[in-house]
């Protein structure tokens, strides 16, 4: 068997923090492929939603992403963002909002509309459902790549609200549970209940804590005990190789 | 079709019904570029490559979007850069804010609240910026909560792609249908593009089916592959290859100049431009597969 | 051929209020009579819109109701109250709105609610869409039976707004045009510009001012010149006896 | 089914999607009545026999309509003799604010604004009454324009009658839909009365025609017939003769007591209920024909 890679323990590390049963959002990429490995193993009656009118899709390709026809094959509805962002997610009802992001901050606020660098700003693409999703969602989980510019002690641009200030939701206006786990290459990270800011959780099989450090921005909390992250089972691993994303769209953007 | 782009004034609000690559107004696109307009208020809930074709050819002055990409193919680098050069104003919203207020405008409402924005950059964005007007922070009357009030979006003119319409106007759409519904019924006048004109009858055999009722719509063009490069759910493909070709030359202020004048002021109308693109050959490749809808 | 019935001169001057491509709001009833009635005869283009929602149906068996299943045969479109309240009467699309009453005031009030008799309460359906109608539709009219204790100076309960108080519509906070006409089975009203106050308009063949001035509750403004309304044309009468109603649910109420 | 009207508890707010004369949810009102449920809210769009059932039986505490009606064969007696009788809190709205009402709980906005109930009665009879805490006079906050403020409506569960399901709770509604969406979505809790249970392959090949995704849904309950004597589309008519004999009993009050211990009381369930009123042969007439829908 092929070596197992950093992307593909913490796709299988995200699958697992979803719930059988739950009611999901989920962005593009890696969020949707580890729904869908949830899914296929411990979640089967799982609801992922997409932003733009889609419910319990079965993906038979590989989307290149939310506009692309093959993410909403055989779903058991298509609406819109009114009922999925309006009637769902403003409503209350969704318990895990699934994002990407640009960048992330020790208080789990998201930037996906610009980067700053030497002074110069460039632009991305804003926030679509982010902003909603990261406001509204019982809990939100975040999976990105591990990169000291990516974890910042403050986002660039505060997109999608987590605990600004360290302070609690209730007191920013906000409904939503707000930021729950952020999913790396390298790591599980929480937040600490009292404080709100980052905490490590487990370490990913062949990371060391000096390297997750090295290449956090801010000041990770570290636990006295800090468990081992779970490596994919052989059944995760055939799934998403040869049925989830069998053409690595999404798998082979980190070694 | 040309006439009906010529109704559209320099300085209106059009609202466009495509998302990132999908069903994307392209055809309506290259004719407001080839009518030279300007001055355009252009809004759209996830700005695809319509939008970002009309900010590359200089068409727009004020920008209203919930976010904007060309899915895997790359950002909208026309958008990003005329934002990087503060060449436009630009009011930047969320997939749901924009929604809503697009559903204010349909229901009348000149006003709408909601739980997103707050505690965001996004809002502290538009209060100092040209969305001051358009955000108030407020409370319920009965529970007190905080919520941002959303004045109403209504476009002048909205111009909606849907896969099937009967000559009287009555629309159909396959697939999710995004902010569509709303941005249709809030839009002050509304043109429709449709792959295909079924007769009124299929209406009748399945009302629950139609999205947009005729009396609703002012204008039906029946313009098949108005959409390429992007896809139309159970019509065709998006076209990857153009898409790539069309990102080579979007990511380079000096090059998207020759991607207009190659695919759009050198046509003469869509017919010239899908036989440019490869013509009828080339399209059959990108045809749905009836099961699969792609 | 059988004599012409007042509802028939009823219906068909109701009819005649509608245009042709208009939108409109139509009660269950005698309004829905007069808007097929219109529609197949000067306004083929006319979009008649049900509450429930339905656009533009073509019923080929008389209804009993909103809620039968009659009513809304081949229509182009079935929706919902959002649909065709919120994003057609509230939107402001809607042109006329055609109602029926169980009493109307001078400055056009109306009521469906209750009946107030020697100081006993009755209560009658309440008002479904007929407030919503009656507040947002561009004009109003009202089509019903023609009696002393329906046409009151005020209405028992005002269900519906006209111009209450004689006052103008903008000045009330309400945003529909507000009452265009009453036509009832003795004459066709309509309301001064200035005064806001009913007005006599034309009086039905075999009606005299006399008649009509003692079966008003109200003191009912005449013009110098009062017209007569016309008669249905055979064609009119043909599609009301043999097509729109031709068991006279409707049309058989008044002699 | 008697196990979901069990787990209702007395006080509860029941939502009810009938209108007037159609897709009342008879079986689930019947049901109420036999397990003496009291001290119930009711809301409902338009009132039906449902409703007035209920309120015959005593079971209501508080109203909450935008009318009533059995349309031509009579009005909603029980449902007026209460009022006349000030036997229960009853709160007048209309069809359009009650809509706007459930969807802004189906949203999750505290309130929403209209246009409707200005200058009305309704409105000043709702401020003085038990609907008080529901309206409040507002301002817009970007034009000024004078609205009326409504809580949304939220009910602790609602009742849906639907012609399609499958096992998992996704739902077809045929024929128009009122404030069914709105309404069920809104609802904390949500209980489906299917005519029919039909594979999730059905829905999988029209994905469009899904009012109520299966998430939303608490329990389906397969029950053919569960609205008669009202009509529903595609599958009957109403019954004609049950409707005048109803109107004959509920008109007079010393008379509801029998029919209600005739055909509800007097029968253990659904089935025993059809048998009373004729069983298959009388239903048999009234079966819709698939042209005509009814």
């Amino acid at each position: 068997m092929r070596e197992i890679r950093s992307t593909e323990i913490m796709v299988a590390a995200g699958a697992r923090e979803l719930r059988d049963r739950e009611t999901v959002v989920v962005g593009i990429g890696l969020p949707q492929i580890a729904c869908f490995l949830a899914k296929s193993t411990h979640a089967p009656n799982l609801t992922p939603l997409l932003e733009i009118g889609v419910a319990n899709m079965r993906p038979k390709d590989t989307p290149v992403g939310l506009a692309d026809s093959r993410i909403f094959y055989r779903a058991t509805c298509w609406s819109g963002f009114l009922d999925v962002m309006g009637m769902n997610l403003h409503r209350g009802v969704v318990d895990t909002g699934f994002l990407g992001a640009l960048e992330v901050d020790r208080y789990g606020n998201i930037n996906t509309t610009l980067s700053k660098e030497n002074g110069k700003v460039r632009y991305f693409n804003g926030s679509a459902g982010g902003n909603d999703v990261a406001s509204l969602a019982k809990r939100v989980i975040t999976i990105m790549r591990h990169e000291k510019r990516k974890l910042p002690i403050a986002v660039a641009h505060l997109t999608s609200p987590g605990y600004v200030g360290g302070r609690p939701r209730a007191e920013l206006g906000l409904r939503g549970g707000g930021p729950h786990r952020i999913i790396t290459d390298k790591c599980a990270i929480g937040f600490n209940k009292e404080t709100h800011q980052a905490m490590l959780l487990s370490l990913h099989p062949g990371t060391s804590l000096e390297d997750v450090l090295a290449n956090t921005g801010f000041a990770l909390e570290v636990p006295k005990s800090v468990a081992t992250t779970p490596l994919p089972t052989a059944e995760e691993l055939r799934l998403l190789r040869e049925e989830i994303d069998p053409k690595s769209v999404y798998l082979g953007g980190v070694g | 079709m040309p006439e009906v782009v010529a109704s559209v004034p320099n300085g209106a609000h059009i609202g466009l019904g495509g998302f990132a690559i999908a069903r994307n107004v392209i055809a309506i696109a290259h004719e407001l570029i080839r009518q030279n307009k300007h001055d355009l208020t252009v809004s759209q809930g996830v700005a695809g490559l319509d939008t970002d074709l009309l900010v590359g050819a200089g068409l727009v002055r004020r920008l209203i979007i919930g976010g904007g990409s060309l899915d895997r193919f790359g950002p909208v680098h026309n958008i990003n850069r005329a934002r990087e050069q503060g060449s436009l104003t630009f009011e930047d919203w969320t997939s749901l804010s924009l929604c809503f207020r697009y559903l204010a405008g349909a229901l009348g409402l000149s006003f709408i609240p909601i739980k997103s924005l707050i505690a965001s950059e996004i809002l502290e964005r538009l209060e100092q910026g040209s969305g001051a007007g358009e955000v108030a922070r407020i409370a319920c009357p009965f529970t007190g909560e905080p919520y941002v009030a959303m004045r109403a979006l209504v476009p002048d003119i909205a111009f909606i792609h849907v896969q099937k319409a009967d000559e009287e106007g009555n629309c159909r759409i396959d697939g999710p249908r995004w902010e569509n519904e709303e941005q249709a019924k809030a839009a002050k006048r509304l043109v429709i593009i449709a792959e295909e004109i079924v007769p009124t009858e299929a209406f009748q055999r399945e009302p629950e089916r139609t999205i947009i009722p005729a009396h609703r719509v002012e204008a039906v063009v029946h313009l098949p592959w108005a959409a390429h490069p992007t896809a139309v759910y159970g019509s065709y493909d998006y076209d990857g290859a153009h898409l790539k070709l069309y990102v080579e030359h979007s990511k380079r202020p000096e090059r998207i100049g020759d991607y207009i004048n190659a695919y759009i002021r050198g046509t003469k109308d869509h017919r010239e431009y899908l036989e440019k693109i490869g013509g009828e050959a080339h399209l059959a490749s990108l045809k749905a597969d009836p099961e699969l809808g792609y």
